[in-house]
């Protein structure tokens, strides 16, 4: 039982200890599967798993889609978040006013009517008619609001006697902000942006409304087609956790790499 | 739900496909839907109650109890009927086109041409058909109804496959850049959906689907939501949906 | 170095820290700021560096104005090396990069001789051993002499220092005057904030008594000591004896 | 048009720079509102007003039950989230990993997959049936993992020497959260979490799918059932926005007081 | 006060800071540590303190083994004031507060008893002006002053300080001092680290040197700077009166 506790001087690497994180996780691992099985025991449900094998080749095509679609949004989203922060607090007041307009109507309307309008009424009238250009293009616009906002706050969180401290040595602001506020920021910022991450992800998914065939939507086709109303969920949820499982488990590292104590 | 101290017959259906279900303008269900399932309430001796639910999400209800019948203008295919039991068909419709007003297009055919797109509405019978039958060109699963025709209208879709009537009802709504070809190229008939192992309450719902018909319900129902569908349908001289 | 502060003032918020103060030095090789806690002695000293403006007044080095143009003060800052008096090192880098950073990024040293240079200052300064910890590992006088090694690392023109032995014991300290000694031999100018007056005294040629937001009196060191003529001062200099 | 540039030192209440603030603000607006105008005008759309104001009735009812069901959650999730981000820093390391496989697995899946899995499958099995309470239920459960993680970074955000300091004057583990962590973490955390509560916001929209009538399913119905496109999305946007942009203001207000410097 | 350490040992991963210390002291009413910087005075008071956990050794005080058990080092905790090298007020809070709040919340005093005792402290340290002030806008010394002021103020049975005066000038030290030797009077018992001999000399009864995580010398007062035994310490003190 002692295993399980840890103590607050107690060293990462001890043997006890390690051998107590592996049992506490398969201890709260087992707890929820029960959870689960009894759950579904006690479903009344004729379960046809043939048919989502059947469909397999759309589960893998979606999959790829959404990976493709979400790996070009999440490097665009973070351009634009990182210029966005930056622009919300230039010393140039319309640009300013502009970038915090974006930030918070985007983060503050519903992605599906931003989907919608963008696709239908402002590509249109650039002709714009690529719909994974456009898609993507949304989703970055989406997702770099609220990246925006992330890195915003990591940069307030720099003190104040770091930015004289940069000045001090000679630092132009970019040096400041490339060597002293970004690596901080960064480390401040990791927990929520892969968090951001993840939504980016599972936000792609309402790419389908404009006919983009991704994974939710294959897999909902898959449900349609085969009228299960949950066995490809299944595979729907454990595709999601093999992209964002990744994220988080990186941002830990990450972090603990970055860590400092201040 | 219900349970068997409580007899209200609990139907599901999408509120999302007028004049058939809807909302009025006081957030009530309406349309030929609710009107068809009040009458069946009341010829079976009890009280209704009607459940919003997303048609993607009404077998599931249906199969896990949530609800007792679906009326929602759903199509009795052979896969659903795998999964639920129909009754007798209520109503017959088909499968038509919208295409944009300076396209050539007259038939399916023409639309499935390698380079064109054709739009359909996610999880429709249209849906299906293209899955299993469009060879040639692009098939763009649409979610909303309305999308679809946007991207006929914008040019990004060639052609919208969807049922004759709401073809119809959106060529109205976009005369000038839209022009419907109401021929239907497939048919396919309407039931109301009921749980399997239930086989008294399929044998009663025939029963009132038949009597309401004979009745001349159905011809009253016609003629207060879709009149001018009617009318327009007796012109081009296809045979009306009931 | 010819140093003059015209009715210079700053202030935060509500608060006047400095209230048009007015200093006038010829030719000064080391100055040093003494004064209660709270005069504003790290706020001149943070006026001088550029690094922050005041709100009114005019500082002048060398007969140059103070820059207000961003570009010239960066100039400005590169010649000098300034020691805080909460160091202010950064914490997310080692004592080493704290003293490479500004070396490679600044004063276009590369990777190796940037290297060779912190760890030179930092072998004179005992730290070797702890080169590779952070910040928030190393001891408070550790943390100081890493600060010291920054600012000297680029051979700086002029040297400000906030106290920069409050944290070091006397062996250390002694250390430290050394090396001020022989930087201010080989003509680096410099401006020293301490309360420790023997400090004052052996380094450096003149003082200013700074309290309230102004000097209240500056001269030569030895005028200073030996003839104050504020009776602040003179309270000042009695509770060092006294003590 | 100096006054639309601010200098470093500028107080924040100079008449001056209270101009160049409403008059940058403007200028932001109108170019952005130009640019929405030119899309809409060069869209070849046949708008219909009239039917979207007939429905007025359906979009206040859909609005009001956003704001109930939001407003319950909201308060469920930042509770759900305490306790989690409590819970995966506990010694006892079964109830830890319990905690972190809840946040990663809930963070890292869709909330579509989760609505039906747990309205159909968990709340069946233990026989929850109101849809309102299950709904409210299954939103604070998936925000509640992404506020555990935005209080988890914030609590590690306190550097140690704050901790060693309120050790030293006898402060209680409690109390050394209640005063000295919490306060600083709240401020850090400030900025996610409100972005989080306009997300969970926004997501109440999935409740549709359990057929509870919200704002953005009877926006949509109206849209179906007028055969509109574009027309009901504004007044859904408008309706988000009125619920966000306080959101979003009162937490830079917050942000504001509760600022420090470390 | 009775303080023994035995065979205190104190590692920060790989680095031992404390590698065997010992000390043994029968009674005195206040001790003061001395030694080279990064020796490990820091770390010895945070032991004492009960703030960190040797990871071997016995540290006892007055006859009482420090406990393990954290409700007990609470109420421990709460019988002692300490003052960091680093001040380590909380920033969030301005002067006043971060005196009041462990007088109301761990002491018990209602809001106005907390306030008055803490004005009566910052008035006494001539910060009465800046108690509005949080940390970052303080300056150095008035830092200082109130994390002096923080750990007085609940009277405590044993004061822990870390440089107190590091950052003060004379005058200021003097006043602090004076505090102190009130205190002492009163039976408070305390043990200071600091780099300042004068200070030592006039406070402390009994001194420790300590170097490379041991204590290498102790004793009282008069022995240790009269008559040092080790080379180490000799040479410690010789450059404290060379300067
Ligand atoms: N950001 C700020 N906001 C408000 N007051 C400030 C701020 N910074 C400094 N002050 C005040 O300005 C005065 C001068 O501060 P300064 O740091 O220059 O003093 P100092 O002479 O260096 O004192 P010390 O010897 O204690 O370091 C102090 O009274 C301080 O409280
Ligand atoms: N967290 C840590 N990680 C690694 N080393 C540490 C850590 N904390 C302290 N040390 C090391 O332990 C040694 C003793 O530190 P301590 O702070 O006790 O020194 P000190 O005697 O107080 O020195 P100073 O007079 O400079 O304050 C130092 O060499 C320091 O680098
Ligand atoms: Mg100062
Ligand atoms: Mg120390």
């Amino acid at each position: 039982m002692k295993g399980l506790l840890i103590q607050e001087g107690d060293q990462p690497n001890q043997p006890t200890r390690n051998l107590g994180v592996v049992l506490s996780f398969a201890l709260a691992l087992s707890f929820l599967c029960l959870l689960a099985f009894a759950a579904f025991a006690s479903l009344d449900y004729n379960w046809n798993w043939s048919s989502v094998y059947k469909y397999r080749t759309k589960f893998i095509e979606g999959w790829l889609v959404t990976v493709g679609v979400s790996a070009a949004a999440l490097i665009t989203s973070c351009l634009i978040g990182g210029i966005s922060a930056l622009a919300t607090r230039s010393r140039f007041l319309p640009l300013r006013y502009l970038f915090k307009i974006y930030v918070e109507v985007t983060r503050g309307t519903p992605l599906l009517v931003q989907m919608l309008m963008i696709f239908y009424v402002f590509a249109d009238a650039i002709h714009l008619e690529n719909r994974y250009i456009v898609g993507i293009l949304i989703l970055s616009l989406f997702s770099g609001a609220y990246v925006s906002e992330i890195f915003r706050a990591g940069i307030e969180s720099v003190g104040s006697s770091q930015l004289l401290s940069a000045k001090s040595i000679g630092f132009t602001p970019y040096q400041t902000f490339r060597y002293v506020v970004f690596p901080q920021a960064l480390r401040r910022s990791l927990p929520a942006l892969a968090g951001q991450f993840a939504n980016l992800i599972k936000d792609s998914s309402l790419l389908s409304i404009i006919a983009i065939s991704e994974f939710t939507l294959n897999a909902q086709e898959v449900n349609t087609s085969t009228l299960s109303a949950f066995e490809s969920f299944f595979p729907l949820a454990i595709g999601y956790l093999i992209l964002t499982l990744p994220i988080f488990h990186l941002s830990r590292r990450l972090e603990k790499q970055l860590a400092f104590d201040s | 739900s219900s349970g068997p101290e409580d007899n209200t017959l609990v139907v599901g259906m999408e509120l999302s496909y007028p004049p058939f279900e809807m909302s009025d303008e006081n957030n009530e269900p309406a349309g030929v839907s609710v009107d068809l399932a009040k009458e069946l309430g009341k010829h079976l001796g009890r009280p209704v109650r009607i459940e919003n639910i997303a048609f993607a999400g009404l077998i599931s209800s249906l199969k896990t109890g949530k609800i007792d019948l679906i009326i929602s203008s759903m199509t009795a295919t052979e896969e659903r009927a795998q999964s639920i039991d129909f009754s007798t068909p209520y109503l017959e419709t088909g499968l038509c086109l919208l295409v944009s007003k300076q396209s050539d297009i007259n038939s399916i055919v023409d639309a499935d041409k390698s380079g064109n797109a054709i739009a359909v509405k996610q999880g429709t019978t249209g849906h299906l058909y293209a899955i299993d039958h469009v060879k040639h060109a692009t098939v763009l699963p649409l979610e909303k109804e309305t999308s679809a025709v946007v991207e006929v209208t914008q040019g990004k879709a060639d052609a919208f496959i969807y049922d004759q009537m709401s073809t119809f009802r959106n060529w109205k709504r976009h005369p000038d850049t839209t022009r419907p070809i109401l021929k239907p190229f497939k048919t396919e008939h309407w039931a109301i959906g009921i749980r399997k192992g239930n086989q008294e309450l399929v044998n009663s719902v025939n029963a009132f689907l038949t009597k309401f018909k004979a009745d001349g319900g159905f011809e009253e129902l016609g003629d207060r939501y879709l009149s001018e569908e009617k009318k327009a349908f007796k012109e081009l001289g296809y045979p009306f949906l009931f | 170095m010819n140093l003059s502060l015209k009715n210079v003032s700053k202030r935060y918020g509500e608060f006047s820290a400095l209230k048009g103060l007015n200093l006038e030095l010829d030719s000064s090789r080391c100055l040093t700021l003494i004064g209660p806690s709270g005069g504003g002695k790290s706020t001149t000293l943070r006026l001088i560096a550029g690094l922050e403006k005041a709100d009114s007044g005019q500082i002048s080095l060398n007969g140059q104005l103070l820059a207000n143009d961003e570009r010239k003060l960066l100039e400005y800052r590169k010649s000098i090396g300034v020691v805080f008096q909460a160091y202010n090192l950064f914490p997310h880098l080692d004592a080493l990069t704290n003293i490479t950073l500004p070396l490679e990024k600044v004063h276009g040293f590369n990777k190796t001789a940037a290297q060779s240079r912190a760890n030179e200052l930092l072998d004179r300064l005992q730290l070797s051993e702890h080169s590779h910890k952070k910040p928030s590992e190393l001891s408070g006088g550790q943390n100081q002499r890493v600060a010291i090694a920054r600012a000297l690392a680029h051979d700086p023109a002029l040297l400000l220092f906030d106290e920069p032995t409050s944290a070091l014991d006397p062996n250390m300290s002694a250390e430290v005057l050394d090396v001020i000694e022989e930087l201010i031999q080989d003509g680096t100018d410099c401006i020293v904030v301490t309360h420790q007056m023997s400090f004052a005294k052996r380094v450096s040629d003149s003082i200013a008594f700074i309290t309230n937001g102004e000097v209240a009196e500056y001269g030569s060191s030895s005028d200073i000591f030996d003839t104050p003529n504020t009776p602040e001062l003179r309270n000042f200099l009695e509770q060092e004896l006294k003590y």
